[in-house]
C-alpha cells in the first residue's frame, strides 16, 4: 500500500469553519496521507502555492459557509496557470446557500473542474477512500509523477 | 500602542470614527445627531432592551432565530416570515465578506443576488446597503432588529446597523475573533471592539438604550462551560467600561440538561456579582443558543436536538433563546425550515413554562464546579493583566490561561481538550494552561476515568471526535450492552 | 350468572371455547397442541417477554409505533418501515369493525381494500386473514408482534394471534370496554376477558410464554394518574388470576413531566406490592404512552409534544414507550409519519439516557398523592366486592367509586371532572363518589383554586375545554400577561 | 335571533371517539342549538330516528375513526326514504385512512349528499356558525317548515 499520498487542504474564503477542518485532517491522517492542512480561510493562491511547494496530489478544498462558487470561480484554470496540471481536485461541504437539488450543485461543481464533489451528508470514510483510490489510479497511469510526488513528499513529510 | 480597559476619549473616539466613516462610502453620510433623532422617535416595541425588560417581568422565555440574505426585498420577507412563526427578536445575520470588511466582494455579491434573483451571499451585507437599506428594512419590521456577525472589526456597521435603528448588536473583542478569524490579532479586535461598545455608551449618554451581547458559544463545541462564561463576563466587563448599560450574555448549550442549567444559573449570578464588585450598573439578560454543534441529518432527529434546547432554556430560565432549524445540517437552512424550528421551539416553550413551578431539579455539584472554575480563570487573567483585563486577556491568551476548543485562530493555543464523561457532561482531558488547581483536575480525572472504565475503550482523539459527533447521533456512548439488546 | 374473580376451570374455558372458534369460520381449525408446537419453533427474539427482559436489564427503552392496514401486504410494508426506522417491538393495530365482532362488514372492507388497492379499514382484520394470513405476518416479520384494539369480546382474535405466533395481547375487561364501547357491560366484558387471560395461562402452563398488556391510558384525556393506576393494577390482577405471568402496565401521559414521572414510579412500585401481597409472581415490566389527547396540527408543534413524552419516558424508567406521530392531528397516519415518530422518539431517548445518571427530579410530594389515592380506590374496589375483585370492579363502576373522564359507556357515571391545577397538574375538581378522603380532596381543592386565582377565571366547563386542548395549543394557562408582553 | 335551532348529533358506526362529542355537543349548546346528542356508535337509523322524532334542522354526524365512508353509504337516501326532505346533513372529522388531499374526501363527501365537510382541523366556531347560517337560511325559504320545527322543538326542548 502506498502511504505517500500528498494533499493540501484548507476551508476556502472567509469561511471559519474549524471543527470540521480538524476532524477531516486527523481522518486523513488516519489514513495514512501527508496533510498539509492550511486551516481555515484559505485563498486559491494559499492553496495553489502550498500544492506547488509540497508537489502535492491532491487539494481537498471545503466550504462550509455557501459562499464556495464565489470563492472557487477560476479554481481549476489558476492551477493551470501555476503549472499545476496534475494535482486532483476536490471540494465538500454546504457547498449552496438554502436548499438546493444535490444534482444541480454537483454538476457546477464538477463543470469548474473539481474531479468530485461531496456534500455534507457524504460518508467520510467513503468520501477519504474515494480520494485515495483517484490518487492511485493517476499514479499508476502517470508513473513518472508518482516518483515525483514520492521524492517530494518524503523530503517534506509533515505529520 | 497598548491597549487597555479604560473607556476611549472623546477625542480618541471622534478621531477614529472619522477613519471608520470614510472606509467605506455609505459611511460618510452619517451623523450621531441626525441618527439620535432618529432612534428618538422610534416606539418603545423597536427597542431590544424594552422588550428584554418586558419579558424579564413576565418570565416569558424570548425566541430569536437566525437568517439573513443579500437582497432587502429577502431580508423582509424573512424577518415578516419569522414573525408569522411567533419569533420576538429579529436577526440580521450578516455575510462573511462584510465580517472581514471586504465590501467589494460583498457589493459584488449583492449584485449578483439582485441579477439572478437568489442570494449568493450568506448574509445581509448591511454596509453596502447603508443607511437608507437598513433603515428601510428596520422601519418595515414591527419587531426590534439586531445584527448577527462574527465581524473581528465590525466599526462601521455597528455605526450604520444603530443609525439606522438596529437597536442590538452581537459580538465582542474576543468572542468575534478567536473563533471567526485566523490571522487578527487580539490586541486589535479588543481595540475595535472597545469602539462598537463606546458607541453604544455615547448614544446611552443621549438618551438611548442599545443592547448589546458578547457571542456566547464561541467555537460551539464541547466548550467547557467555565471557559465560555469567563469569556463572556470578561467581554460583558470590557462593555461595560465603555459605557454600555444593557447587556445580554450568552451561552452556548453542551447538550446536558444538568450542566446547561447550572451553566446559565452560575453565568447570570457570577456576572451580577462582578459588574457589581467592579462598580458598573448593568441591567442583565442571559441567552440561551440551543445546540450549535454538528446536527443529525434526519429533520426528525434535528426536532429532538431543537427541542432538548428548548426544554433546558426554559428549565434555565433563560430570556432569550437563539434557535436552530430542522435543516440545520443542511447548510443555510430555508424560511420554512426556519418557521419551523420557530414553531416547535415556541410549542415546546409554552409546554414547559405552564409547569416550569413544579420542576425541581438539583444541579448544586455541578453549579459549584463551574462557579469555582470560572471565578480562577477570571481572577487569573485579572492578575495576569496586573489588574487590567485587556493586557490580561491578551497576555491569557498568548500563554494559554485563556484557551477555547477548536477556535482557527493563531492567537489561541488549543491546548485545551475536552471530553465527556460517563454521565455525559463535559470535562477537561487535557488542561493546557488552565489556572485549575489540582481538587479541580482530579475531579475532571477521576469523571473521564469513570468512562473510560464504562466504555472500556480510551480516552483519546477518536473518543473526541465520537464527542464531537455525539449530539447528532444521539447516544453519547458507544455501549457494549447496546449489541446484547440486538437479540 | 355472577362473574368472579377465580381461575376459569378447564371445563368452563373448554366449553366456551368451542362456541367462540364456532363463531367464525377461521376460527374451526384451530388446534392449541398444533399452536404450542409453532410457537415453541419461534426464536427467542419472536417472544415479546424475552425481549422485555432483555430491555430491563440493559436499561434501554423499546419503542413501538402504532398502525394497522386492511391487507396482509399492506400490513408487511408498514411493519418493515417501522423497523426500518428503528422501532423494538411491532404493532397490529385491529381494525373497529373486528373489535365489535363485526366480521362481515371487516370482509367487505377488507375486499374492498384488495380491490382498490387503499386501505378502507382503520386496522388489520386479523379475525378475517385468519390463521394462514396471521402466520404468514408473524413469519415475515423479525422482531415480536402484538394485537392492539380496543375489543370488549376479544376472544377469538386472542385465539387466532397466539396461534399465529404474536406473543402479546393488548386490552382488558375495564379498558377495551369503558373507553371503547357504549353498550356493553362490565359483566360481560370481563368474563370475555377473563377467557383471553386464562387462554395465556394455559399457554404459559405449557412453557410458551405470551405477553398480556392492560391498556393504560383508558381515554386519553386528563384522567387522573391514581384512577388510570387502579385500573391498570386490578386489571393486573384478574389476569395474574387467570395464570398470566408476564405483564406489562401502561400509562398515558397527561403531559406534566412530574406527575407524569411520579405516575410511573407509583405504579411500578404498587403493582409489585400488590401482586405479592396476593400472592401472584409476575414479571411486570411498565409502558409509557406518549400524549395521547388533542395533537397540535402544526407538525413542527407535533414534534415538541412527541419529544416531551420521550424525555419523560426515560426520566420515568419505563421499558416500553408506545409512540404518536407528527400528523397524528390528521388522522390515521402514514408511514412515512410513523417513521418520523419513530426517528424523533428514538433520538430524544438516546439523548436522555446517555445523561439520566446526572438528572435527579424531586417527585416526592407527587408521588406521595397518587400513591395514597391509587391505594384508596383499590381498597374500596375490594370492599364493594366483599373482597372479589370482579364484583367490586363491577359494583364500583355502577357506583362511581370508579369512574373514567370522557369514557362513552353507560356503565360509567362520569361524575368525575379532572381539571388542571395553576402548576400544569391534572387535579379533580368534581370528585364523584370517588373514595378520597378530606385530606386528598382539600389538596386538589386548594391547588386548583390557585389556578382560578391565577388565572382570575372560574373553574367551570370553559375551563375543562382549554384543558383538554392545553396541550395541542402549547399553554396550559390564558395568561394575562402574556397580553401586556405584546408589546 | 332565532335560538331554536334542533340538531341531531352523533359518532356514527363502530367509532368510540367520546371526547370530542362531548366537546361538540358543549360548543353547539353554548352557541343556543337544541340538541339531542346521541354520543358515539350510533347507526344511520338510530340518527335517522332521533331527527324523525324531535323534528331536527340538522343531523350532525362526526367520525374520528376512518371508516366514515362505508359508515355513511346511502344515507342521504336513507333520509328521504323516511321523510326526512329537508334535514341538512354534515359531517366532520378525520374523514379517510392515511393522509389524502382534502378536496378529494370533501367532494366525496358532498356527493354523498352531505351539505358541508368539515375537516378536523377547521375552526369549531367557523363550523358552528355555518350550520347556524345554513339554517336560518333554508327557514327563510322554506318559511312552513320552519313553524312545523318551532313548535316540535318546543315541545321537546331539551337543555
Amino acid at each position: 500500500m502506498n502511504t505517500d499520498n500528498t494533499i493540501v487542504m484548507g476551508v476556502i474564503g472567509q469561511d471559519c469553519h474549524s471543527v470540521g477542518n480538524k476532524v477531516l485532517h486527523f481522518a486523513f491522517k488516519e489514513k495514512g496521507f501527508v496533510v498539509h492542512n492550511l486551516g481555515v480561510q484559505c485563498s486559491q493562491e494559499d492553496l495553489i502555492k502550498a500544492a506547488k511547494e509540497v508537489n502535492a496530489d491532491a487539494i481537498v478544498v471545503s466550504s462550509l459557509y455557501g459562499h464556495a462558487e464565489l470563492d472557487c470561480r477560476g479554481f481549476s484554470t489558476n492551477c493551470i496557470k501555476n503549472g499545476l496540471n496534475n494535482v486532483l481536485l476536490y471540494i465538500g461541504g454546504n457547498l449552496s446557500i438554502g436548499k438546493s437539488e444535490w444534482e444541480v450543485i454537483e454538476r457546477k461543481f464538477l463543470k469548474m473542474g473539481f474531479n468530485r464533489v461531496f456534500s455534507a451528508s457524504d460518508d467520510l470514510e467513503w468520501a477519504i477512500d474515494s480520494i485515495y483510490n483517484d490518487i492511485s489510479l493517476r499514479k499508476f497511469k502517470h508513473p513518472v509523477s508518482v516518483t515525483e510526488n514520492k521524492d517530494a513528499s518524503q523530503k517534506r513529510k509533515v505529520n | 500602542m497598548q491597549v487597555k480597559n479604560v473607556k476611549l476619549t472623546k477625542d480618541q473616539f471622534y478621531k477614529t470614527r472619522k477613519q471608520v466613516l470614510e472606509s467605506w462610502s455609505t459611511g460618510k453620510s452619517l451623523s450621531l445627531d441626525e441618527s439620535f433623532r432618529y432612534l428618538n422617535s422610534l416606539p418603545e416595541h423597536k427597542y431590544f432592551s424594552k422588550v428584554l425588560d418586558n419579558a424579564k417581568r413576565n418570565n416569558k422565555l424570548l425566541l430569536q432565530p437566525r437568517g439573513g440574505v443579500a437582497t432587502l426585498r429577502g431580508q423582509k420577507t424573512l424577518l415578516e416570515g419569522f414573525i408569522k412563526a411567533g419569533a420576538d427578536l429579529m436577526p440580521v445575520t450578516i455575510d462573511s465578506y462584510t465580517r472581514q470588511n471586504e465590501y467589494l466582494k460583498s457589493e459584488k455579491g449583492l449584485s449578483e443576488s439582485l441579477t439572478t434573483k437568489k442570494s449568493v451571499l450568506n448574509g445581509f451585507p448591511a454596509v453596502n446597503h447603508g443607511l437608507k437599506g437598513c433603515r428601510e428594512l428596520n422601519n418595515s419590521i414591527t419587531k426590534p432588529l439586531q445584527a448577527r456577525h462574527g465581524s473581528p472589526d465590525g466599526r462601521l456597521l455597528a455605526e450604520i446597523i444603530h443609525a439606522s435603528g438596529w437597536t442590538s448588536n452581537e459580538g465582542g473583542g474576543i468572542s468575534y475573533n478567536i473563533p471567526y478569524s485566523k490571522n487578527v490579532s487580539l490586541e486589535k479586535s479588543i481595540y475595535d471592539w472597545q469602539y462598537c461598545d463606546r458607541l453604544v455608551g455615547i448614544y446611552e449618554e443621549m438618551g438611548i438604550s442599545l443592547n448589546r451581547e458578547p457571542f456566547g458559544p464561541l467555537t460551539g463545541t464541547l466548550v467547557p462551560p467555565s471557559i465560555s462564561n469567563a469569556i463572556a463576563i470578561i467581554e460583558g466587563l470590557l462593555a461595560a467600561e465603555q459605557g454600555v448599560k444593557n447587556l445580554s450574555l450568552g451561552y452556548g448549550s453542551v447538550g446536558h440538561i444538568v450542566q446547561d442549567i447550572a451553566a446559565m444559573i452560575s453565568l447570570r449570578t457570577l456576572a451580577t456579582d462582578i459588574f457589581k464588585k467592579y462598580g458598573y450598573t448593568i441591567n442583565l439578560s442571559t441567552v440561551y443558543h440551543q445546540w450549535m454543534g454538528n446536527f443529525p441529518r434526519e429533520e426528525s432527529a434535528a426536532y429532538s436536538v431543537i427541542n432538548l434546547g428548548s426544554l433546558t432554556a426554559v428549565l434555565s430560565a433563560a430570556n432569550k433563546m437563539i434557535l436552530k432549524t430542522p435543516h440545520e445540517a443542511e447548510g443555510i437552512p430555508t424560511l420554512e425550515a426556519n418557521m419551523d424550528g420557530i414553531r416547535t421551539s415556541e410549542h415546546m416553550v409554552k409546554m414547559i413554562s405552564s409547569q416550569i413551578g413544579s420542576i425541581k431539579i438539583d444541579v448544586t455539584d455541578e453549579l459549584q464546579i463551574i462557579n469555582e472554575e470560572t471565578n480562577l480563570i477570571i481572577d487569573k487573567v485579572l492578575d495576569t493583566g496586573d489588574g487590567d483585563l485587556v493586557q490580561g486577556t491578551i497576555k491569557s491568551f498568548a500563554n494559554g490561561v485563556l484557551d477555547i476548543p477548536f477556535a482557527p485562530s493563531i492567537y489561541n493555543q488549543g491546548s485545551v481538550i475536552p471530553i465527556r464523561d460517563h454521565l455525559g457532561a463535559v470535562r477537561i482531558l487535557e488542561f493546557g494552561n488552565l489556572p485549575f488547581n489540582s481538587h479541580i483536575k482530579n475531579l475532571h480525572r477521576e469523571k473521564i476515568n469513570k468512562r473510560v472504565k464504562m466504555e472500556n475503550r480510551k480516552a483519546n482523539h477518536d473518543m473526541i471526535v465520537s464527542d464531537i459527533f455525539s449530539i447528532s447521533n444521539g447516544s453519547f456512548f458507544k455501549r457494549k450492552s447496546h449489541e446484547v439488546m440486538k437479540c
